[in-house]
């Protein structure tokens, strides 16, 4: 057998995200251009116009009818792929939940950006974390080489809980912004992505007279349904684990499940983010550390399934600081989350960064001193 | 994970109902007039009409709706929309 | 070639008991659909009252692969059974079976979209003029000077003309159809089946409740509405556009039935004045020509270029 | 790590030369990161893109606002904006002008690149003669990995004028910085 090398070169987090997706092979990809998105899916049809990629590349006329096409496909049997942000999120919205109550297995890259108004195309994660009640899988990666290592698991994911998945990146912060990479050789994507199967989560196909959605006789039955995806999201938690288990086992990688823990242990501190600045934040933990602050940082890589147990494990901590990068009228999101498991006693929510506001490692640092200091006056904190 | 992913539904006969009981006209068939054209067959709306030419139209009282159309457009007039008794 | 009635499959594809109205125009049409394609076809419906006459899960009153999808999607989600198919070697048809409103309404973007695509799918719209799933309220489908819950004194647009829309499309095959020509309608689909491509059939299929008719009288409205040309056959196969019987003996005016022979029968045009009858027989008239023009240009065209 | 940054105006290529060296670094074995500045994306803005190489993975990702080096495409961008606000203290500038000034190294990019016939829509195109010139500063990649790696950058028709004039600032700059040690010696 010949040796199988990774090849290590550099790209932007876009064109990662459009390789992973190569190399599990989809069968059907559709998307609408918006920034900061755009780049993926113009990689992918270039692929496709190579001979590169044997997808069929369906072009749109906006991301509803994406989302729907990619909805089709999928639970016609085919691997799917779509990607997104901000305002063209939103306008899949109906389509999002749909696709979820139909247990359709489709892949989508959320390049996370701010929305409107004012028009702005920088970061933020408001988008991403608006869909978290729709049923899809959520994940955000923290850098170029974890948007293509989660795309490919997202594949396996999806399939393997027949739920969608999203896979959000930072915008610019990530999509465009080039990093060294290493990609593993397509045999070892084959070995950890084996064909779907094209009967689950129904077997639509000419012949066989099912219908999927007609009016229920008994609303328990529709019931059962939706608690059947709250019960697949809790499955999801270890099968997340064992598949970032054997991927690391096969490319090298491996990132901790729900989570990654970094400098927890002997914490009195912790930090809890998600997305690109986390490596920000870890250079603020490493600085606090030196200056004798026993502080560590909980990265989250998935919103959904939430991180319930893995967050328990910071009881105890005197205080954890959550960066919210979105804004709410009720806070952060993950901060109010994190206080759902924690309490709000120890849990301070600063919210910062948003509509793309440079956050540096700096900031992170005194922002951690201030909360542990008991400095802010409230719980949530505007920065 | 391997339980019903989705409930879908399997094509059967009453999936609205004994829709018989919505009936307030009975098609009443005088097959002695029947000339085994089918049309009446062609146009239910409620496939309840079997026809086989040659054989004599059978209408299943189960689910026939009553709407009449089969007895408007019967080319012979074979078909009577007659009420259908009280309760 | 027509086929004969007794020649027609007997299995059901539409079954007993379903949910939907009394003398239903749609469900005849429902029934020519499954004829014709019966095992091929893999039908994705939107928000409609084909949505609901399917009757209560676990049963299904249609015995066809149905996949029921959010209301503006269907020319969407059936491109992609399509694409599915092709790229797993599966063969069938995506077929939408769509209402008015979520075919030229709320779903036009997407149709719009399939068709310039040329999207292998097979797009039939069921037209009964109006949201009737929601109770009778007006689409760009409901004709001038109808009565819906939403239009009470009438409505004072024209309806949109969808078919002819799709046909500036450039697509390979657009026709209408009425479910009081079943053998039109079936021959239509067959041909249709054979293109790969987009494909569109607008259906007439009126509505009892909504038109304000006994239900005995569906095929028989619809009947009207072609006799009198207000609702015209016609079929547009790879650039040639040709009017359909009866439709194609009513070219001359005097050979088509007062139209209203066809108002009468319905509740909805009860309060129509003499002046407003006049307009819409005005439209009916601008309807034929707008058509006649078309086929006459087209030959015009198709002559210079030596066709 | 080292933290450069990248002055240039919308439509120089100061995004892609960045992004040039963050591949070089990393085919050379280190990890690299090129950052775009977003903005205002109109030709002639001035833009800014930012670099960073280490010898191990790179986890941040915000912006640079005290760089190790200061790479300027278009000199007269110092009339306009104070780029020594994007330095540290000890930082070395790097910038394509005719102008000598102590605390920069001067770099005639555009000569070099006019020379080359290396010219799109009316400007000179500078972005790898500025990229040849940050490697003969900071030694940080190597001309060869440069070389190798244009043209996967640019235009095939335009890779060799690109290469060569590459070459020709990388050693203008590294006499020049010889010179200056030789002085200084």
């Amino acid at each position: 057998m010949k040796a199988l090398t990774a090849l290590k070169t550099a790209l932007t987090g876009n064109h990662a995200v459009a390789y992973a997706v190569k190399m599990a092979r989809p069968h059907v990809i559709s998307a609408y251009p918006i920034t900061p998105q755009t780049t993926i899916v113009e990689k992918l049809s270039e692929f496709v116009a190579k001979g590169e990629l044997k997808s069929d590349f369906i072009n749109v006329e906006s991301e509803f009818s994406a989302l729907a096409v990619v909805y089709g496909a999928a639970m016609a049997g085919a691997r799917t792929f779509t990607a997104t942000s901000s305002h063209g999120l939103f306008y899949m919205y109906e389509m999002l939940w749909w696709a979820a109550g139909s247990r359709a297995p489709i892949v989508m890259a959320i390049v996370t950006r701010t929305l409107g108004p004012p028009w702005n195309i920088h970061d933020e994660h408001n988008d991403i974390l608006a869909i978290r009640d729709s049923g899809w899988a959520i994940a955000m990666a923290s850098s170029v080489q974890e948007a293509f290592d989660l795309t490919v698991q997202a594949y396996r994911l999806a399939e393997s809980i027949n739920l969608p998945v999203a896979v959000g990146l930072d915008g610019f912060l990530l999509s465009h912004t080039v990093e060294s990479i290493e990609i593993p050789p397509q045999e070892v994507v084959d070995k950890f992505l084996p064909p779907r199967n094209p009967e689950l989560p129904i077997k639509l196909r000419p012949g066989n007279p099912i219908t999927w959605g007609n009016i229920p006789a008994d609303d328990r039955m529709h019931a059962e349904h939706l608690k059947n995806i709250y019960r697949a999201h809790q499955e999801a938690k270890g099968i997340i684990g064992a598949i970032d288990a054997e991927y690391g086992k096969l490319a090298g990688r491996e990132y901790g499940g729900l989570v990654e823990r970094y400098e927890l242990d002997g914490a009195k501190y912790a930090v809890v983010c998600m997305g690109a600045w986390c490596g920000d934040a870890k250079e603020a933990v490493k600085s606090l550390r030196r200056d004798g602050v026993p502080v560590g940082l909980m990265r989250l890589r998935f919103v959904r399934p939430f991180p319930d147990e893995e967050l328990r494990t910071l009881e105890g901590m005197d205080k954890v600081v959550v960066f919210d990068r979105d804004i709410t009228p009720a806070g952060g999101v993950l901060g109010r989350e994190v206080a759902s498991v924690l309490g709000r006693g120890s849990v301070v929510d600063v919210v910062a960064g948003i509509a793309g506001v440079d956050f540096k490692a700096d900031d992170f640092a005194k922002a951690v001193k201030r909360a542990i200091k008991g400095e802010y006056g409230d719980w949530i904190v505007l920065l | 994970m391997e339980s019903v992913l989705v409930p879908v539904s399997r094509p059967d006969v009453g999936s609205g109902g004994l829709t018989g009981t919505w009936r307030t006209l009975r098609p009443v068939v005088h097959l002695d007039k029947c000339i085994d054209c089918g049309i009446c067959w062609l146009y239910c709306p409620e496939s309840v009409i079997d026809w086989e030419r040659g054989q004599k139209i059978k209408i299943d009282y189960n689910y026939c709706k009553g709407c009449g159309i089969c007895a408007h457009e019967c080319p012979v007039k074979a078909i009577e929309m007659a009420p259908e008794g009280g309760l | 070639m027509t086929v004969r009635i007794d020649q027609l499959p007997k299995k059901r594809y539409v079954l007993p008991g379903n949910a939907a109205c009394a003398g239903c125009g749609m469900m005849i049409g429902w029934k020519i659909l499954g004829m014709a394609l019966g095992e091929e076809a893999v039908l994705s419906i939107p928000a409609s009252c084909a949505a609901v006459v399917q009757g209560l899960a676990p049963k299904s009153g249609v015995a066809m692969p149905i996949l029921n999808v959010p209301f503006a999607s269907a020319a969407s989600v059936a491109t992609g059974i399509a694409h599915a198919f092709s790229q797993l070697g599966v063969r069938g048809q995506s077929v939408v079976w769509a209402g008015d409103g979520g075919t030229a309404d709320i779903g036009f973007a997407a149709l719009s979209a399939a068709a310039e695509r040329n999207s292998n799918i097979l797009y039939i719209m069921y037209d009964n003029e109006a949201y009737m799933n929601t109770g009778i309220q007006r689409s760009s489908e409901t004709p001038k000077g109808a009565w819906t819950t939403t239009t009470p004194a009438g409505k004072r647009e024209s309806k949109k003309d969808v078919a002819l829309i799709l046909m500036a499309h450039d697509v390979p095959y657009v026709a209408t159809a009425s479910i009081a020509y079943p053998q039109d309608f079936y021959r239509k689909i067959k041909r249709a089946s054979e293109i790969k491509g987009f494909k569109f059939i607008h259906l007439f299929a009126p509505c009892p409740p909504g038109w304000l008719f006994d239900p005995s009288l569906t095929v028989e409205v619809a009947r009207k509405a072609v006799e009198t040309g207000f609702f015209i056959l016609w079929e547009y196969d790879h650039g040639e556009l040709k009017l359909n019987p009866p439709s194609s003996a009513l070219v001359d005016k005097k050979r088509r039935r007062p139209l209203t022979e066809y108002l009468k029968l319905q509740g909805r045009f009860a309060n129509l004045t003499e002046e407003q009858i006049a307009e819409l027989e005005r439209e009916v008239d601008r309807r034929w020509e707008f058509l006649l023009r078309f086929m006459e240009a087209k030959r015009r065209v198709d002559g210079a270029a030596g066709i | 790590m080292i933290e450069v940054v990248f002055f240039g105006r919308g439509g120089m290529g100061a995004v892609t030369a960045a992004q040039l060296l963050a591949r070089v670094a990393t085919i050379e074995g280190k990890f690299g990161q090129a950052i775009p500045e977003f903005g205002a994306e109109r030709r002639g803005a001035i833009v800014r893109a930012y670099l960073r190489i280490d010898e191990r993975p790179i986890e941040k990702h915000s912006s640079i606002t005290a760089g190790d080096y200061v790479v300027v495409l278009d000199g007269r961008i110092l009339r306009q904006t104070n780029v020594k606000a994007y330095g540290k203290p000890e930082a070395r500038y790097i910038v394509n002008t005719k102008e000598e000034e102590p605390w920069y190294i001067a770099v005639d990019a555009t000569s070099i690149a006019l020379k080359h016939g290396l010219v799109a829509a009316g400007w000179p195109l500078v972005n790898m003669v500025m990229a040849a010139a940050f490697a003969a500063v900071s030694k940080a990649v190597s001309i060869e990995g440069i070389i190798r790696t244009i043209p996967e950058f640019v235009p095939a028709r335009a890779a060799r004028a690109n290469i060569e004039a590459a070459k020709e600032a990388y050693e203008v700059v590294s006499k020049k910085l010889a010179g200056a040690l030789a002085q200084q010696g």
